[in-house]
Formats: C-alpha cells, structure tokens, sequence
C-alpha cells in the first residue's frame, strides 16, 4: 500500500541535479501538479527527458522558463521559443532524438536491454558518433538505454497498490517511463481502493510505482 | 480553390478503405478535410489514438485528446488508445499504410528533408524520422516553390530526415513519383503547363509524353 | 470492417511450410478452435513459434501429435514427451530459447528493430554462434528479430473492427505476436458491435488484426 | 517435517514488506504457503500476473488465470494482468526483488545450473535464465543431494542457467551464501551439524566458527 503524497512532499525529494522522465506530449498526460510544486520549490540543475518542451508556461515549460533545466532529451522544441532561446544562449542544452528512438530507449532503460537497434536516423544527422551495426545486409543505429533517477508520471486513476490506469492521448510515454526510473512518482486524477481496478485494466502495475500524489483538493 | 487544398484534396485520393495514415501537423493535417465520402480510413496521431476523428463541438473538448499538434479532436467508433512505444512501433513496424507530412526539400533521389534548417531553425524531427523511414507509402505534401526558392532540388542542401525514397510528391503544381530513374511527372496542377511545373523546378524532371491533370473531385 | 471466418476458411489459408506464431502458455490464451481447423485440414512442414510445446493432445500439443510441425521455436518442450521424442527421432527440429529473449526477439519482428540486445544468456550455451556486443563494459547478445507468416491469436474479445481484448494470463505471448506476423487471425471468445469496447480497453488495435474467427455455437 | 518442507519454511523467510517475488515449478511454488501472517508480497508468475493468489475451491478454477506450471490459481486484490513482453520487461529490468528456483548444481562461484542434462534431460530453459540473469535476488530451493550425488560442486558440469553468481542456496541441511570468498556456510538444518553439511558437499565450503540454526518458525 503506497500512502499518497502532498505535491510540496514530493517536489521535496527530487535533489538538484535529478534527471527526470516527465510524461507527457504537448502538456496531455503531464503531471501538472508535480511540476508545480517542482517550481515551486525551485531545484535547478535538471536533466529533463521527455517528449517535447512543450510551450512557455505550459508543462514541462513551466521548468524551463523558471530556469531550472540545464539539459533536456526530447524529439522536439519547435512550438517552445524560450526553449529555442535558452539553447541558443547556452544555458541549456539540447539533445534532440527521434520519438520512436527515444521511446524505445526508455523502454530498453526499464526493461534491462543493452540498446536499441533501429533503422530511424540511419545517413542522417543522427547517426553521428553512434555505432552502425549490420544485420543481415541492413544498418541499424545502436541507441543506447535513458533512465531517470525519478519518473513523473500523469495517470486517470490509480488505487493504493500504486496500479495505473491512463487516458486516450494522455497515455503517450508514461506507461513506459514508469519502468525506467529509480523512483516513480504518479500524479493519478482518482485514487480508488484496492480492487476496484479489474487487473485486466492495469496498464502499469503498482509495484512500478512507488509514490502516489494524493488527489487535487 | 487555393494551393493547399489542391494539395489536400489531391493527397485525399491516395488513400484506399481500411487504410491507417498518420498526417502530420499543419497542410497535411487538411487531407483529413477530403476523405471521399463513405471510405473509411483510420487516421493514427502518433502522440496515441488510432481513429482521430473530427474537432469536437466547442464546449466539449477533453483536454487528454488531442492530435499530435496539440489541437482537440474527437475519436471515431472502434478507436484505440495506444502509448508512444505502441505508436512507434506501427509506424517502424510497418503497419502505417501511409504517411503525409510536409517538406522544406525532396531531391532527385527522392530524399526528403523537413526537421531543420541549420543555424535558423531547430524545431527538432519530432515523429518525422520514424515515419518517413518506417511508412510503407510517404507522401510529401508542400506548396511548389518557397517564396520563390524551388523546394524540388537536385541534392537536398538541408539535413535529411530519411535515407529513404518517398513514394510520392503532391504540390499545387504537380504530382511527382521519385523512381529508380529520378523524379517523373505524373500529374499537373489546375491551370498549369508541364512546362511550367518543369520551369519551377530545380530538380531534373521525367516528362513523359502525355500527362493528365490532377483530379480533385 | 473485418467478416468473420469459420475455422475451416481460416485453415485453408494456411500453406504448406508456413511460420505460425502461435500464442498461449500452456495452452492458456491459444487459440484452440483454429488450432483443430489446422490439424483436420492437415497442413504439413509447419514451423510453430510460441512458449512451449503444451503437452500431448493439447493446445500446440495438437499439431505435434498429428505430425505437422518440422520445426519449433519454443523455450519449454519439459512437459510434452511427444515432442521430446520426434525431436530425438529427428522428426522435429527445436529451436529453445529463454523465454524472455523469445518475447523480445517476436516483438523486435514486429516493432521493425533490427534485433534485441539482451544480457540474458550470455555466458551460457545460448550464446554460441552468436554475436556479442560489449556496451559500456556490459556484455549482450544479439538475438535477431522474428516473424511469422502468420499469428494466430486467442482473445477475449473483440469489436468488428479488430480490437482485441485479452484477459488475465491468457495475455501472454498473444499482443506480442498480433505485431509480427503477415496475416494476423484472432480467434475471440466474443465479438461486439463496433464502438462497444472503450479506446482505453483496447489492447491490439484493429489495424493490427486482418481476420476474425467467428464465435463458438 | 519433510526436506522440502523445511525448505520452503526457510525460503519464506527471505520475504520482506512489498517485494515482488517469481517461484518456479515445484519446490519453489510451496514457498507461498509459508507467507508469515499479514506480510504483503506480490507473487508474479512469469506467465502474466501480479498477485498471484492460492488455488481456488473446487468447482471456481478459471482456465484463464493459471501459474506457470498450468496449475489454477486466483487473483488477490489489487492483481495485474500482465503480457509476456511486461512480464520479463520486468524480470530483466531489475524490477523483481526477489526469484525462488530448483537447482541442479551450484558451484563454488555461485553458478547456477538448472536447466538442462545433455543427452538425457532437454525440458528448455522456459523463463529460467532470464530470471537469474534479471532478478535482484536469486534463491536457490533445493534438496541438498540427488540420490547421494552432492549438487553442490566445485563446479558446474551441466550448463549453466546465467553467469552470474545466486544470492543464496537453501537446503534441507544449510543455508549457503556465495561470496567473492566462496561459499559461506550460515545456518544448518534440523538436527545437521556444521560439520555433516561439509560431508554432503562436494564443493569447499567456508565454514565460520558459530553457525546458527536455521529459524523455521
């Protein structure tokens, strides 16, 4: 059973410093609170990996603009200026990687594969300093496993095994930081009692999760 | 009729019952507009639903559905969420019949280049990279010519998203098929020559001898 | 929208030597009906991947005992002596690999990687004959993608579109497979009108699945 | 009390608050009963769910919900259906604590053996050496000898299941610790001594002044 916690609690835990997966595609399926209450609290020197960086004001661009992001791992900063701005600046740096590339380096992450081996980004920019290997007469990218010290993850519902449950396009890469981290954090919408979520439900189990935010008062 | 729906109308008749097409973000996203009536084609967002639907009436938008640009949609009867491992995994898979997304320059090799512009423009490749080396049919749908500047090129002088040959160009001008013996003609636009599509084109074209015009209907 | 087939139908599709994935632990979540089909059709020379080998008279079990399997991918044959025998006899050829490995490599066919870099086996009889990748001072196995030509899937139920739901351990092999194969058929216990099963609710999306066996009378 | 009994008394007690644990066939199954009172560990079976719970009564089995020897179980509260890739993303991945299998040999490094007798027995690794490979904890539950044969050697003559060395090796005469210095004897059985323990083993055994006896409560 995993107590939930107060978002200034959790924020609490993340050291200068962390590196952090965030869910989330646009702002959808991002937790919202957490990254308030991360603000909030003001630790600096992160490592964000994510999808995009969303826009100034908006997600994980709530961090960037407080100027708490030194380095960020995502596949697109297009519709975020301050982003563009700051990377220009060299006060953050960005390594841009193709979403599929970086979803799957997550998942190798979380479930304890040595890389990636995929045919994206192959004579491109891309393949620069990374290993091709052949496989039978084609070339594969080897990409290597991301893990985060913590996973932030945005959930519909969970119970109080920590078993997730998400949403349409608020699915996107939580269900697969949630098994890349050290210490997973999910910020579900309900948390119902245990056994209300039929198992055929669960999309992340609960012992993935080891902290639940308790629910928006 | 204006250049881009001439272009989405054109793009529409690419498509074929049962069909799974992933359109990207801006002119792409219009083809949705010209789906012939009673055909049904699944549109995938690669952010994660499979059976994107049309902009919700005002008032019922839902804040976890949303089209990979961010924009509110709907979900059609017999739609499915899927995570971004998931949505990677169609589109590297093989399972997207098609793609459509825009493009900065298409070469006579049939390389498409449309992440970046080097010291102007970073947005990132988002999606594009996975989609144009893992989509069975790319079609690159973009206006001719960019103020003046033809994006049809001998050699794509910007990053390239692929190694790979799209299967086909679609501009207000022309439809052109990239083939193993350089671009062909295939169609030409309203009003146009294939004179004068040959005139707009930095590119070597293919003019075979009899070349029917578009058809919008 | 996909017809349902009868057994016999979906049988008959199935040639001479071709490559079945089939799902199911044990004979948990395979797809039984089809299975039958199979052997009173009589289709020879088949290679069947899949966890195991069931036991006689069961499952998989089935096409062993009619002596239509020449080949098997597998990583337990322990409980099915049958199987044992015609593979010491050398009328079966048996491929075993750790189960994990085996999940991965399916899915590696199926998500269009290039192969999966595992840690599983290294240092062992598993990995002989193949090539070793050393990342970050950390040894893995290459093992290479798979893919049938066709999966035949159990499923709890499904929509007429094909989305397919699976319940509790008759999960296992059966989403995996629905990736890797040409021709995709899955046998569902129930099938409802399209729009009945939630977009959250689905786990193969239709895209996914070329035919549906009819229901049980 | 029978050896196999004080075995899985034994194992029981390496479980700690929360811990996700896989017990292989046989021996290692038994452990569940043994839980002590109101200790809250989730059983996976690596066939697909988390939450393994006991056999249900007669009459109530459902044949999709087994363990993975095909045995019928049930869910507790707060259980999670998982597929195949899920389940050894999770052993792989370092997310189980803690793994329970029968052995065929130990040796002296801590190399586990089990899976395999060339010529004789060829059941197939099932999910055995992603387990060893992957688990934060192996336990090996087994008889200390096989028909007089001793099965902890110097070294392993079958094949090895991993290269990496178990956490630890239960008995029905000794609780044995591998180290960097060898094996570490630390607790005897019922009525065994220290010295009987060295007697029945072929490998060297590390033997500390004060032993104490293995606690069964």
């Amino acid at each position: 059973m995993k107590a939930a916690l107060k978002p200034e609690d959790a924020a609490a835990m993340i050291p200068e410093g962390a590196v952090l997966l965030i869910g989330g595609f646009m702002g959808v399926g991002s937790p919202h609170r957490l990254i308030d209450a991360i603000v909030a609290r003001g630790v600096s020197g992160l490592t964000i990996v994510g999808n995009d960086t969303c826009r100034p004001g908006q997600g994980v661009g709530k961090l960037i603009d407080a100027g708490l992001v030194t380095r960020a791992i995502v596949s697109h900063i297009g519709l975020n200026p301050e982003a563009q701005r700051r990377m220009i600046a060299g006060e953050m740096e960005i390594e841009l990687v193709p979403q599929g590339t970086l979803v799957e380096r997550i998942r190798a992450g979380g479930v304890g594969l040595g890389g990636v081996l995929t045919p994206t980004g192959v004579g491109t920019l891309v393949e620069e300093g990374k290993q091709v290997i052949e496989i039978d007469g084609q070339k594969f990218l080897l990409e290597k496993p991301i893990r985060g010290d913590f996973a932030l993850l945005d959930a519909r519902q969970a119970d109080y095994v920590g078993n997730l449950e998400y949403t349409l396009t608020a699915h996107n890469f939580n269900p697969i930081m949630a098994l890349a981290a050290d210490t997973v954090i999910a910020e579900p919408h309900h948390i119902l009692p245990v056994g209300m979520i039929p198992p055929d439900a669960v999309k992340t189990p609960g012992v993935l999760v080891d902290y639940l935010l308790e629910r928006a008062q | 009729m204006d250049a881009k729906e001439i272009i989405a109308r054109r793009v529409a008749r690419e498509l074929s019952p049962g069909m799974l097409v992933n359109l990207g973000i801006g002119l792409p996203s219009m083809v949705a507009s010209f789906v012939p009536d009673g055909l049904q084609v699944f549109f995938q967002a690669e952010n994660g639903v499979i059976g994107l639907g049309a902009r919700p009436p005002e008032g019922m938008e839902d804040r976890d559905l949303t089209d990979a640009g961010g924009g509110f949609v709907t979900a059609v009867p017999g739609a499915a969420s899927i995570d971004s491992a998931m949505s990677f995994g169609l589109i590297r898979g093989g399972h997207l019949d098609m793609t459509v997304l825009g493009g900065l320059q298409v070469d006579e090799k049939g390389h498409l280049a449309n992440w970046m512009v080097p010291g102007k423009m970073v947005p990132g490749m988002g999606g594009a990279m996975d989609l144009v080396t893992g989509a069975r049919r790319v079609v690159v749908a973009m206006v001719h010519a960019s103020r003046g500047e033809p994006k049809i090129v001998p050699e794509c002088t910007l990053p390239l998203t692929a190694a790979r040959r799209v299967s086909l160009i679609v501009t207000e001008m022309a439809v052109i098929e990239p083939t193993d013996e350089g671009l062909v003609l295939r169609e030409t636009g309203p009003g146009v020559s294939a004179k004068d599509v040959v005139a707009a084109t930095a590119a070597r074209l293919i003019v075979p001898p009899d070349i029917p015009k578009m058809d919008l209907a």
